[in-house]
């Protein structure tokens, strides 16, 4: 099997459905001759033209607006928003209006569409280019929410996503492009939506985490089988729809969870975990949830000596996985 | 009330054999009897909600004309139109009917825009590519230019209708519109119903310009000014629009300047906002009468037909409400459903 | 003590500050001649003249980013929002933007601004009138977000939001508005923001809400009352920042909580809640924690019989609480 | 290499004594040296970057004569600046040292915009009103329509100048902010740097006209294109609507053209799609050489005085340079701190 890093992964993905069927496009800043700030759809423009590899104008609400109007006129557009920052200004059309048109029109009109966008922090991106937007998106029901950590992963759900006949929030972690690489089958799969994996087995405790921390509590399991500790690691992958039953058999088979993640800690994706393994884990639990998360300081300050302060690492992981292996 | 306005309408003995543009006479008094039709649903409405029965209704009164005419230089079988929610004339014109509309604002079983899940007029059209799929105003137009894209991908030579109100060129969704859409010269209609106020905000707060349409030489794409009491007018800058449109020459911003009769919705009270003599004005502006005195001047509507159209317009509505009026309320065991693909 | 109704006491604290310091002044739709489409700002143009009350185009980003730009220029405006569900073009400014003023300058430049919207559903709004929206500002760091129920709360609170050097987002329950009445004192007075408040003291569970859910709690509690069942009810009053001490407080008292309120369940506020209590108050917990919230489906149709079964109600709290105290 | 491009200037024997607009000969000169100081610190910077030192840069070079022009007809005493990610020479000609820049680039402590905590020349200025929030384009436009509106509340006669990129244009939010301030008449100066690219999206997909400036009319207020290499229309274009700004006579559209000498940023490569026939033509119009031929031309500017001035800029930023670099880090106990009022 080809071994991919996650950004050529997702530009396998788009590149496959886009040979496979015409009516699947791309849309968004930058993504022609440049080929996407971070080379997504490099060489897109000369394999599919202009007509399919569309440079918009920096209109971020238009561009999801757009792609709406597409999608219920029969096409698959796959927008991108060139960092997960600048989607605010197309909330209105993604959370306002994508998700709900099944909805609201009773099932006749609907929006298969994919908005792409690269979030997350520890690439010096300052408070701009490093915000985490899950719980966002996640919150809002009729929308799809997916966020791979692994090149397989990346390319299998962002394929299920371009073929779902509902809106897709597909949201890449900038720092895993790179960074993780990976076996990627050759020929076409995809993996259902709305389903957790679990990326490690272990009998101590459960991590249930997704994109980059996915990478950060499996290097952290690692330190602690060292020391004996048996670390199950549960990637979430989809957000929304949430699959409950993945992470709370884990903790049923562990009684020990924690939480992990990026974004913000109040009210974020990790209260809802934490939450559900607290109401139907409730006897299972041999210690309190613990949610490790960034804190509840904007995302992410610039100075490197300040934006480390704000990463989780391994390293913290490792100690809170250590203090609630001991509780 | 309909017919004293009309009688109130000079009629002249001598008119020339009506062929503006290419509207024939019985495409005039078609107009006229979709334009009547949505008057008298508009007041039953009206009237349903003061009895309590309609929640919330938004009049069209006022805008019959510049909606009538802008849908016959369209084919709604080939066409794509994005409304919103002041269009019931449209709606009638493109072919739905008082009963499915009625059913809309007493939120019956068997709606079809939307089940019963949207304000009325919501939704999606059950026959004609037509839809309305949010309140929040201005979010139809980067939706139009996302339509028409997918036309010109395929090749496929169709207009988009996008439907909105002077309110609406504020919003940042509306710039963004109509410079995606000139850039790529897109099929599409921007039409822009003005009436003067957003609610009870008045166009002098709106913007510093007399008209909309002079935004459209900032975007590289024809804009027009029309009255929108006068269908020949309006339905002549929307044939040529549609045809520019269905040829590949790009979008067209039309301003059909119209007035709102009532207020803003059965919420709202105008004489909060509106002088006395700015209500006396605006009445003087009411396209039924307006076309009428036309059509008597041309002897194209005489008393008898006159009294024939109304007469025929309050059996349809009065046959519309009793039929919706008799059915039950949706299953509520059903609200969840078709939300996803799946389920 | 005059008794007043929930919209007065919001017309009311906005005209004592805009009579106190001149330089608070109100904008937004409709506001001016109209007095808002709820009558909020009713005789404010003809108090306060068109300088200080500006009837804004139709434009949500542009409300948030000039009051972002007046209150950092030394004003401090009141923005006005016609409905929670049109705020959604406004997130980039208020969320991407105010939130983050004082801590991207360093603490040199900050914004005092109020930007205030009805939200919440039961008023035949149907799916663009109806929605709660307060999960999405109370994740953001910098944000203070504030939903009062008693026209006590909501005078008291919007005064300190006004007074307050930090953007509040403060959101008012639409249905509240007529319908919930109480006594208002006469004289200035201000309430702290980021305190709950216990609306009723019990001891046998504890319910969690806010907004128009505290009238519903209370109504059931006093059903349950007579069943011999003793319900303690916490009005958070402060989303963000959140006020844990107060209901875990009382979670340590009563051993069981339910949180409640109307918004969609996955990843609303109740989340949060019910994932601090369960940790902060696990060994003091004889149930798992209950949410009961509304649907995961969208605010909410228009259909009375659609709307009457997304909606809680006072006889849907009362049985979950019933239950929840024979656990 | 500024050195070379100077060389390449002709120099003339004869020329009028300069008293373009308002202009003094040592205006000019005083401009050209700020631009040169701009240059020399720009080059410096992007060295750093390529040095791994700076995590990010955008150069402001190709801008330099379009900022410095435009700053010297404000008062930045007087004045608010809204800015955007690409004012160096704003920055300079406001009175922010190279040190205190070069802090930003390179992260360290006592960095006075945003205490490292934001993007370099992100954050307040130290002693000017001069700021910039977001990198999210377009957010500071209705910001600056806020700053104007809070002025003529309280009947203070200040401009407030803000900035922003032809890219920025296509934003919802630049429609909105117009529109308003020009409703309002309020005291804003909209500045349009159009140097045709947003990152790689050349003009001709931003929009179907020629020129920004074009838009001004579709608001009701006055905008202008001018050379933005020239630093004399830049200078007088401001001043009118600076005057305009302060006089209570409402907003004014500048829009500067200039070029992007330079990638859109260190993380950019702009081969990818800049045919070598554009990157030739823009090294063309550098504002620097073209002040400099004009200088000369005018006897303003010799060979020692020139030397004088890249060398005294040279000297300045190397020592600045040493300065910056032996600064710390910013404490990381402090990351958490002034995010509200209290604390
Ligand atoms: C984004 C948004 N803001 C505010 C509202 C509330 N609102 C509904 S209609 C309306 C006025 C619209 O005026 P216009 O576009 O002129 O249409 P008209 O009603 O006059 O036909 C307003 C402010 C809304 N629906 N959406
Ligand atoms: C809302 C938003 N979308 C996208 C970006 C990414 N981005 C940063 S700068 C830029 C191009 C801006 O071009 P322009 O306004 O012309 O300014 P220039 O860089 O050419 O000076 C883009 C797309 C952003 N920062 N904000
Ligand atoms: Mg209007
Ligand atoms: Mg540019």
């Amino acid at each position: 099997m080809p071994v991919m890093t996650v950004i050529e992964a997702v530009r396998e993905a788009m590149r496959e459905e886009m040979r496979r069927d015409s009516r699947v496009f791309i849309m968004g800043e930058d993504i022609g001759a440049r080929g996407g700030v971070f080379l997504a759809t490099d060489g897109f423009l000369q394999e599919f033209g202009e007509q399919r590899v569309i440079d918009t104008p920096l209109a971020e609400s238009s561009i999801a607006g757009i792609a709406i109007g597409a999608a219920v006129n029969g096409m698959r557009p796959i927008a991108e928003i060139e960092f997960a920052d600048f989607v605010w200004p197309a909330m209105n059309q993604i959370v306002g209006v994508a998700s709900r048109i099944r909805y609201g029109t009773n099932g006749t009109k609907f929006a298969p569409m994919v908005v792409r966008m690269p979030y997350g922090g520890g690439v010096r991106g300052g408070l701009y280019h490093s915000q985490t937007i899950d719980v966002v998106f996640a919150h809002q029901p009729g929308l799809i929410v997916i966020a791979p950590s692994t090149p397989y992963d990346a390319k299998g759900l962002l394929k299920a996503a371009i073929r779902c006949d509902d809106p897709v929030v597909f949201l890449e972690h900038k720092r895993t492009y790179r960074l993780v690489k990976g076996d990627v089958p050759a020929e076409d799969y995809v993996l259902p939506i709305g389903r957790a994996d679990v990326k490690r087995q272990g009998a101590d405790l459960t991590a249930v985490t997704y994109g980059l921390m996915v990478h950060y509590c499996l290097e952290a399991a690692r330190k602690l089988e060292a020391e004996g500790i048996e670390v199950e690691v549960v990637d979430l992958r989809t957000l929304a729809p949430l699959d409950r039953e993945t992470f709370l058999e884990s903790v049923r088979k562990t009684s020990k969870a924690i939480v992990v993640h990026e974004d913000y800690h109040t009210y974020g994706v990790g209260a809802e975990i934490a939450a559900t393994i607290a109401q139907d884990a409730f006897h299972d639990l041999d210690a309190p949830v613990v949610r490790l998360t960034g804190p509840d300081v904007p995302a992410m300050p610039f100075a490197p000596t300040l934006e480390a302060e704000f990463m989780l690492s391994p390293e913290k992981i490792a100690s809170a996985m250590r203090e609630l292996a001991a509780y | 009330m309909p017919d004293d306005r009309a009688s109130s309408a000079p009629s002249r003995s001598i008119a020339p054999e009506p062929r503006p543009g290419k509207l024939t006479a019985s495409d005039l008094v078609g107009m006229y009897r979709t334009m009547v039709l949505s008057r008298v649903l508009d007041e039953r409405i009206w009237l349903l909600n003061r009895q309590g029965k309609a929640a919330i209704v938004a009049s069209a009164q006022g805008h019959e004309a510049a909606q009538v005419a802008l849908a016959r230089a369209t084919d709604p079988a080939r066409d794509h139109y994005l409304i919103y929610y002041r269009e019931l004339t449209t709606l009638l014109a493109l072919g739905m009917t008082p009963l499915e509309l009625l059913k809309g604002f007493l939120c019956r079983d068997g709606e079809p825009l939307s089940g019963g899940r949207q304000f009325p007029t919501h939704g999606a059209h059950p026959r004609v590519d037509l839809f309305s799929f949010s309140n929040v105003v201005g979010t139809q137009l980067p939706q139009a230019a996302g339509v028409a894209l997918a036309d010109k991908m395929r090749g496929e030579a169709r207009a988009t209708i996008v439907y909105f109100g002077d309110g609406a060129t504020s919003q940042g969704d509306c710039h963004e519109a109509m410079n995606f859409a000139a850039i790529h010269r897109l099929p599409v209609v921007f039409f822009c119903e003005n009436n003067r106020y957003a609610i009870s905000v008045p166009l002098s707060k709106q913007m510093a310009i007399e008209n909309v349409a002079a935004r459209a030489a900032g975007y590289g794409m024809p804009g027009v000014t029309v009255d929108g009491t006068d269908v020949i007018a309006v339905f002549e800058a929307a044939q040529a629009a549609v045809a520019r449109a269905r040829g590949g020459k790009g979008p067209t911003l039309i301003e059909a300047m119209v007035e709102r009769l009532f207020p803003h919705t059965s919420d709202d009270d105008h004489t909060r906002y509106r002088s006395a003599d700015d209500i006396k004005q605006m009445r003087g502006k009411d396209p039924i009468a307006i076309l009428e005195t036309q059509l008597r001047r041309q002897r194209l509507l005489d008393d008898a037909l006159h009294t024939e159209i109304w007469a025929e317009a309050k059996r349809i509505v009065n046959q519309a409400t009793e039929q919706a009026e008799a059915a039950g309320f949706p299953d509520p065991g059903d609200f969840s459903k078709r939300l996803y693909a799946e389920g």
